[in-house]
């Protein structure tokens, strides 16, 4: 035990500095790699503290998608105009504040209650009906299935509203802009190469969040970045966005699961309510429209918007 | 059945202005200005006292309500609202009337009769905006920087008035959890906010008939407004702070000290407006002076009224104001019927307007003498009785002095519009004359021939005749009179505006300063951290 | 001191840090970091919260886990949005500062059509 | 303090509920699948059938007296989700489904795909959003579960941004990064309360922390940081530095929305967290905290109001100001002996200023925008002339200006007529003296407007591209909903007491 | 049998940390991109393959084994690419060549 409690004190280290780094980081790019280096060991104590399914999603999320995103896009504003730093005062008003905030908000863990509330004998108690091993698949996608219905629409909001920065005249056209395919890249490689084999472990990943770590986010996370990799080697352009075909994809998950949900209404007496012995087969097929889905999503938030001329 | 016509009062002018937003109607606008007030008239004559018609439609119900005091006024108020309606379109010589003139004085018809039948204090407080705010469109008419100027300090004071007497009815429902006025009015002298409320009733209604010093915005707003406004505000829509005051002061129980401070107020109003309306030179800002000296009048027969807990106060209160309403609305049309005569055929309107102007001054036989004998009961024989004696020689030098300007300035309005002007502007002034006589018995209890009786006649010539002899002894001194501007007090405005524009740049300083992100986040984690000590400090 | 304890305090100073981060550093990107890192605080509280609801032979509450789930995803779309924009805000006009248009609020007449 | 009542069971009737949130996400789904024309018209076939659904509840609620609650799929909270519609949620709901049909109607000539294109950019934009947003604030409104609300919050968010930034200028991109950071801040904030409450009751659903809440450290914290969350995010004074830009440089019917609507969502959840999740927090200090934000919010905002140049900031710090009365629930529905009564009028003051606001808001904006494009400015200097140009807008404005002014029969004098009231019968005088000084201000700034509006022009107007009567006709009609308020109060009383058991008892039905 | 897994676990793992402290001095210490970049795929693909040996050999079922190589060919075949991806920009960058 005592050794488990020095790694986790190693890790609590590690993170503190990576989120100082992260703060205090000259530049940008610094502290984008820093947030980086926070979200892995982040994900690193999830592991710690048994939570493998936050884990893999920080993993990919945090670290990855989050942490991709913002290296990306300290390169790009690297010739911005920098502001002047904020006054003594301010700054030493803020440390004061934050700390105060920060302690405040220790005292509050500190002053959680003992025997600690918790619904996870409920959540295990209530999971067979649904045929699922996983109780954090069940709170996803069965118990608290409205928060993940929203939260895909929040990402299809945010696409949209990342697609509404483009210029009028480039509606509809393809973002980014073109790679060109250059067969002596070692990313032409990595691109051919990874990507099935990426498929199949994102599948397997979703697959195996019924009763394991794992889901449809995190899956359909993985099926973005091979996506991402074959559009970075030229080997794939990203669609342009006014095809059918690709606005169908970004919301057919959220679309079944609202039809499925609908259907509740009719087959299970109650709006998300999965008729008996049917629940994990329709969970299942859910999850597998949501990676796709997801993985649309993910894609396009990374591509940006549009940045071509649409097709004609 | 006649009790429906409690109802088609104020609703028939509402429903015409809602109606006049149809285009065509308003073709015939001049029509509904002289239509419009027909019901308030008949209900004036022919609702009984004392009956009470319930609309229970809504939050609060709505009570109409008809007395005595509210009748009289009513009734010569929708007269003179008819006399002027006739003058506005036959002015116009057959042209259409805008939309918003005809629209806004619908509106405030319809809050000036609905003030004098309101029981409740929602209804009645929704009629005292109808009357206050729409009149801004009304004083705008003429659409000159001169009108706009004055429509901006008319409507600034009738908000502020609005603001004070929500408070004050807030304050005085609280205290008799009742809307009806009569309920509420009962409970406010056990009320512990009785100083609080009474004082803001008496501000709020204190702006409306211009109180000292709260009358600065009448002179510039009769001077800029087209004449039938000016005789319908004068007129009419002031005595809404009249009904007010009549209505929502306890004048039944005995208060001393307010009562004694509104008095003191309103008699210095009296000389006060004759003072600075001596300096005047155009009859429209004589004739407003004239009102703030008026109203300061009625106000001290309130004041003193309240002191004494006599209840008798509100109907003298009434047919004074009543008497008003058809003299200052006949005085105002005056102005613009001389505009329209040559100077050779001018002593035809001066000569009527003179009889009237110096009623005002309580010159016997006028309904003027008449109302000064009505509230002599209530002022008293002492030195309030006293001063208004002096008051009345005061109101006397300052309608010789209008009458003077009258005669001195023909062609001060524009003055387009026929003979037939002069047709609205007799039917007034006989008004003024024969009906302060039909009303006296009802509003004194007394008989007609007291006002006969040689004392009495005496006791209001004497004030006259000093009035005359200080009109001469102004002559005398014209030219070191010193000149006040219009609206006296309110040239001390110009020392006010710097101090709202350096407000206003303090602020948008601040606004800078705030819309930092770095201020406005600090302060959102000091305020959760505030937010949490205060909830914590309590425990 | 036990491991939730340790996690629950380092949850409350990695937010404290993002607080910072948030409030003082000028550049909205790092804002933007700043913003994720104090995300990352909080969500490890709940995963502190997670831990302690342990019970029915799980390692943790199921139920705070998959709340961190959604929340990682709901800051990755804002962070996406929020680049975005902030690409294009520098594309249009070289800087990306957020305080500047506000106080120098002047320009008389851009008048929205 | 609140009786403690047992947490609520499902209701008949409430799949409405259901339907309330996903008619319009259904909605979204298929207006970013079919895009095109498509959206325009997905979303004007939603309002009337949401508008209808907004009609159910409330009738259901009305009926049957009784608070209208779902358990989403069949599971009761603590594990499942609960949607609950009390009479406040159901006259919010009301209100964003009439201000969304109505300002819906109003875009259709702003955001009209133009012939020729399959798609337009700000047109799909608009449209999918304009749906996005009721959305969101349905589900603020009928959730129970402050996780589901933190989404549903970031949905509100996440439709608003982009409107903001909608036609692309520099200065409306800086307003959206503003807005959006500024919100994630508020979010971040909001997170941590919940996370807090989750570790200290196992549960975050309201009802049920309504019977396990007490006020001890953990818990203080927790409110205080959701509370300063959501401030961040209805723009309290202040905290508003988001707000006037991003509001005054939307297009008009999308400032009408964000000005009407989105500002009250957070509100309505510091209402429910201060009310509902925590009762008793309105005894303490810190209600008399907020109540102090909101009156400086309202002389603040109207003074800046007073400064401004031009036509839409004007109005946008006029929401400011007027976000600062809603806050005066807090101070004034507290005292543990308070009458009943005095609690009614609180709770009616504030529920009728929260709509009558939206209504008039939702009026200004559109009216300005009508003025913005007939002049082709929105100068205020340059405004004269305007009311004979465009008689039905300059009146309609007008109007909302008289809600506004909290001027009889506004639905705005009403609540501040019951506001005030409530802060004299609780002794507390000095709120009733800033209604009073927020009257007169809000006085001046309308006054800027309409005066020079309604005066001649100095020189003939240049040409003026008159407004389809249609869209006249839509301000119009928000601008006498916003004033009818006041005289017909459509029952609202009746209806704000169902579900709320402080004043439940002493409402006659 | 297990004591002696155990120990060749130890062993390997302990190696594999090795070579990943060398790794991160190289990075730390050399001069330049290429030479960073020598120390550190040599080194961290060495010892990678070290931990999931050391790894394997506790496992000790199929699809584990099968998972942890592939974690390490992965991990191989990206950690080449990227080298060679930053190799190359390095190169290009190289000022006056």
């Amino acid at each position: 035990m005592t050794m488990g409690l020095l790694l986790d004190f190693f890790l609590v280290i590690l993170a503190l500095a990576a989120g100082w780094w992260t703060i205090g980081a000259k530049d940008s790019f610094g502290a984008a790699v820093a947030f980086v280096a926070y979200g892995l060991v982040l994900a690193l104590i999830w592991v710690r503290i048994a939570a493998p399914d936050v884990a893999l999603t920080e993993a990919a999320i945090g670290a990855g998608l989050t942490g991709g995103m913002l290296i990306g896009a300290s390169t790009r504003l690297e010739s911005a105009k920098q502001a002047t730093r904020a006054g003594g005062v301010t700054r030493r008003l803020a440390i004061a504040l934050s700390a105060l905030v920060a302690a405040a908000l220790a005292l509050a863990v500190l002053g959680l209650p003992h025997p600690p509330p918790s619904l996870a004998a409920a959540a295990m108690a209530a999971l067979p009906p649904t045929g699922l091993g996983n109780p954090v698949t069940g709170v996803l996608l069965a118990y608290r299935a409205v928060d993940t219905l929203l939260e895909k629409v929040v990402l299809i909001l945010a696409l949209l509203g990342t697609w509404s920065l483009a210029p009028d005249r480039l509606w509809g056209g393809r973002p980014g802009r073109k790679e060109r395919r250059n067969a002596a890249s070692p990313l032409t490689l990595l691109g051919q190469v990874l990507p099935p084999i990426g498929i199949v472990i994102g599948l397997h990943i979703l697959w195996v969040g019924a009763n394991e770590p794992g889901g449809a986010f995190q899956g359909g996370t993985i099926l973005a970045a091979m996506w991402m990799l074959a559009v970075m080697a030229g080997l794939v352009d990203v669609p342009a966005i006014s095809r059918t075909w690709l606005r169908l994809l970004v919301v057919a998950g959220p679309g079944l699961f609202l039809i499925v949900g609908l259907a509740g209404f009719v087959v299970a007496g109650g709006f998300l309510a999965y008729p008996p012995g049917f629940a994990k087969p329709l969970i299942l097929l859910v999850e597998v429209v949501l990676t796709l889905s997801v993985a649309a999503i993910l894609l396009l938030l990374l591509a940006g918007p549009p940045e071509r001329e649409p097709p004609r | 059945m006649s009790e429906s016509l409690l109802v088609a009062a104020p609703a028939l002018p509402l429903v015409l202005a809602v109606a006049c937003l149809w285009r065509p109607l308003r073709e015939w606008a001049g029509g509904l200005l002289i239509l419009a007030p027909v019901p308030a008239l008949a209900a004036a004559l022919v609702v009984r006292r004392s009956s009470v018609v319930t609309l229970q439609h809504g939050l609060v119900p709505i009570t109409f309500a008809l007395d005595v005091p509210g009748a009289m006024l009513l009734g010569v108020s929708a007269l003179l609202w008819i006399a002027a309606g006739a003058y506005a379109c036959l002015r116009r010589c057959g042209q259409p009337l805008g939309g918003q003139a005809v629209v806004c004085w619908l509106l405030t018809l319809c809050g000036s009769v609905g003030v004098f039948i309101a029981a409740d204090m929602a209804s009645f407080f929704m009629a005292y905006a109808l009357v206050s705010l729409p009149a801004w469109g009304l004083v705008v008419l003429d659409d000159t920087e001169r009108a706009h100027r004055a429509g901006a300090i008319y409507v600034a004071f009738a908000v502020l008035g609005e603001t004070l007497l929500l408070i004050g009815f807030a304050l005085l429902a609280a205290a008799g959890d009742s809307l009806l006025i009569r309920d509420a009015l009962a409970a406010l002298p056990h009320s512990p906010w009785r100083g609080m409320t009474l004082a803001l009733l008496i501000a709020g209604f204190g702006m409306k008939i211009a109180l000292i010093p709260l009358h600065v915005w009448m002179p510039p707003t009769y001077r800029a407004a087209p004449i039938s406004v000016a005789a319908v505000l004068s007129g009419a829509a002031v005595k809404a702070g009249v009904i007010g005051l009549i209505r929502f002061l306890p004048l039944g129980t005995v208060l001393p000290g307010a009562g004694e401070a509104l008095a003191a107020v309103g008699l210095f109003g009296a000389f006060y407006g004759v003072a600075i309306g001596v300096t005047q030179e155009h009859p429209k800002t004589i004739l407003a002076y004239s009102s703030v000296s008026q109203m300061g009048v009625i106000a001290a027969v309130l004041g003193m009224g309240l002191g004494a807990g006599d209840g008798g106060a509100a109907t003298a209160v009434a047919f004074y104001g009543a008497q008003h309403v058809l003299v200052k609305g006949a005085l105002f049309l005056a102005v613009g019927v001389a505009a329209t005569n040559s100077r050779r055929q001018l002593w035809r309107v001066i000569v009527p307007a003179a009889v009237l102007a110096l009623g005002l001054g309580g010159l016997p036989l006028t309904g003027g003498a008449l109302a000064k004998l009505a509230v002599k009961g209530v002022l008293g024989g002492g030195i309030v009785g006293m001063l208004a004696n002096l008051s009345a020689a005061a109101s006397t030098l300052l309608m010789i002095h209008f009458v003077h300007r009258l005669a001195g300035s023909s062609a001060v309005e524009d003055a387009a519009g026929g003979r037939e002007l002069a047709l609205p502007w007799l039917l007034l002034a006989a008004a003024a004359v024969a009906i302060p006589w039909l009303l006296f018995p009802l509003a004194t209890g007394g008989s007609r021939l007291a006002a006969l009786h040689p004392v009495s006649i005496w006791a209001s010539l004497w004030p006259v005749l000093i009035g005359a002899g200080l009109a001469l002894l102004r002559r005398q001194f014209e030219r070191r009179l010193p000149r006040f501007p219009e609206g006296d007090l309110l040239a001390l405005g110009k020392y006010a505006m710097p101090a709202a524009m350096r407000i206003g740049e303090a602020s948008e300083r601040l606004e800078a300063g705030l819309s930092r992100w770095p201020v406005a986040s600090l302060l959102l984690l000091a305020a959760a951290l505030l937010l949490g000590g205060g909830i914590l400090i309590a425990r | 001191m036990n491991a939730e304890v340790l996690f629950g305090l380092a949850g409350a100073v990695l937010a404290g840090l993002g607080l910072y981060g948030l409030v003082a550093d000028p550049a909205p990107l790092r804002k933007l970091l700043a913003f994720n890192l104090l995300g990352g605080g909080v969500f490890l509280v709940f995963g502190v919260v997670a831990r302690r609801g342990a019970a029915a032979g799980l390692g943790g509450d199921p139920v705070p886990q998959a709340l961190v789930i959604t929340g990682l995803v709901v800051a990755f779309a804002a962070t996406a949005l929020a680049v975005a924009l902030l690409r294009l805000l520098f594309e249009r006009t070289g800087q990306t500062l957020l305080d500047t248009a506000a106080q120098e609020r002047t320009s008389p007449d851009q008048a929205d059509g | 303090m609140m009786a403690p009542a047992l947490p609520d069971m499902p209701t008949a009737g409430g799949f409405l509920l259901v339907l309330a949130i996903m008619l319009p996400i259904a909605g979204v789904l298929l207006q970013f699948m079919l895009g095109g024309r498509q959206a325009e018209r997905i979303a004007l076939l939603v309002m009337p059938a949401g508008l209808a659904v907004a009609v159910a509840v409330t009738a259901a609620l009305m009926l049957s007296g009784r608070p209208l609650v779902y358990h989403l799929g069949n599971l009761a909270p603590p594990l499942g989700l609960a949607l609950r519609a009390d009479g406040f949620s159901a006259l919010m709901l009301m209100t964003t489904a009439l201000i969304v049909s109505a300002i819906g109607l109003f875009a259709r000539a702003d955001f009209a795909t133009p012939t020729g294109t399959v798609e337009a950019r700000a047109p799909f934009v608009f449209w999918t959003l304009l749906l996005a947003l009721w959305g969101a604030l349905a589900v603020v409104f009928l959730g129970q579960d402050l996780f589901t609300l933190y989404v549903g919050l970031e949905l509100l968010t996440f439709g608003a941004v982009p409107l903001v930034s909608l036609d692309g200028r520099a200065e409306t991109l800086t307003a959206a990064l503003r807005y959006l950071l500024f919100a994630l801040f508020g979010s971040a904030l909001f997170l941590a309360g919940t996370v807090l409450f989750y570790g200290e009751y196992g549960t975050l659903d309201i009802a049920l922390l309504a019977t396990r809440t007490h006020p001890d450290t953990t818990s203080a914290i927790a409110v205080a940081m959701m509370t300063a969350g959501l401030l961040a995010k209805t723009a309290l004074f202040p905290f508003h530095l988001w707000l006037p830009p991003a509001h005054a440089g939307a297009p008009a019917p999308a400032s009408a929305l964000l000005s009407s609507l989105v500002v009250k969502g957070p509100f309505f959840l510091v209402v429910r967290l201060w009310f509902g999740a925590m009762p008793g927090l309105t005894d303490l200090p810190a209600a008399q905290l907020l109540g102090a934000l909101g009156a400086g919010a309202v002389l603040f905002g109207s003074v800046l109001a007073l400064c401004q140049p031009r036509l839409k900031p004007l109005i946008a710090y006029s929401t400011v100001a007027q976000l600062g009365y809603l806050f005066l629930m807090f101070p004034l529905a507290g005292g543990v002996g308070l009458p009943a009564s005095v609690r009614m009028a609180v709770w009616t003051g504030g529920a009728v200023q929260a709509v009558s606001h939206a209504f008039a808001k939702a009026a200004m904006f559109a009216g300005a925008g009508l003025i913005g494009q007939a002049l082709g400015h929105d100068r205020i200097s340059g405004l004269r002339g305007v009311g004979r140009a465009l008689p039905v807008t300059t009146f309609a404005v007008a109007f909302a200006g008289l809600s506004l002014m909290g001027l009889p029969p506004s639905g705005g004098f009403m609540a501040k007529w019951l506001l005030v009231r409530a802060s004299i019968a609780t002794a507390q005088w000095w709120w009733a003296a800033l209604v009073f000084a927020g009257g007169l201000l809000a006085g001046g700034y309308i006054f800027r407007i309409i005066a020079p509006a309604l005066s001649a022009p100095e020189k003939p107007l240049p040409a003026i591209r008159t407004p389809a009567r249609r869209r006249e006709v839509v301000v119009l009609a928000l601008a006498l909903i916003s004033v009818l308020l006041g005289v017909v109060p459509f029952g609202l009383t009746t209806l704000l007491a169902v579900g709320n058991p402080t004043i439940a008892h002493i409402v006659p039905r | 049998m297990s004591l002696v897994r155990d120990i060749l676990t130890v062993l390997s793992v302990t190696a594999g940390a090795f070579f990943f402290l060398a790794g991160t001095v190289g990075l730390l210490r050399f001069p330049d991109t290429l030479t960073r970049l020598h120390a550190l795929t040599k080194a961290d693909n060495l010892g990678l393959g070290l931990v999931v040996l050391g790894l394997a050999l506790q496992t000790w079922s199929g699809p584990a084994v099968l998972k942890l190589a592939v974690v390490w060919l992965l991990a191989l075949f990206s950690g080449a690419t990227v080298a060679q991806l930053i190799a190359h920009r390095a190169r290009d960058d190289r000022p006056g060549e």
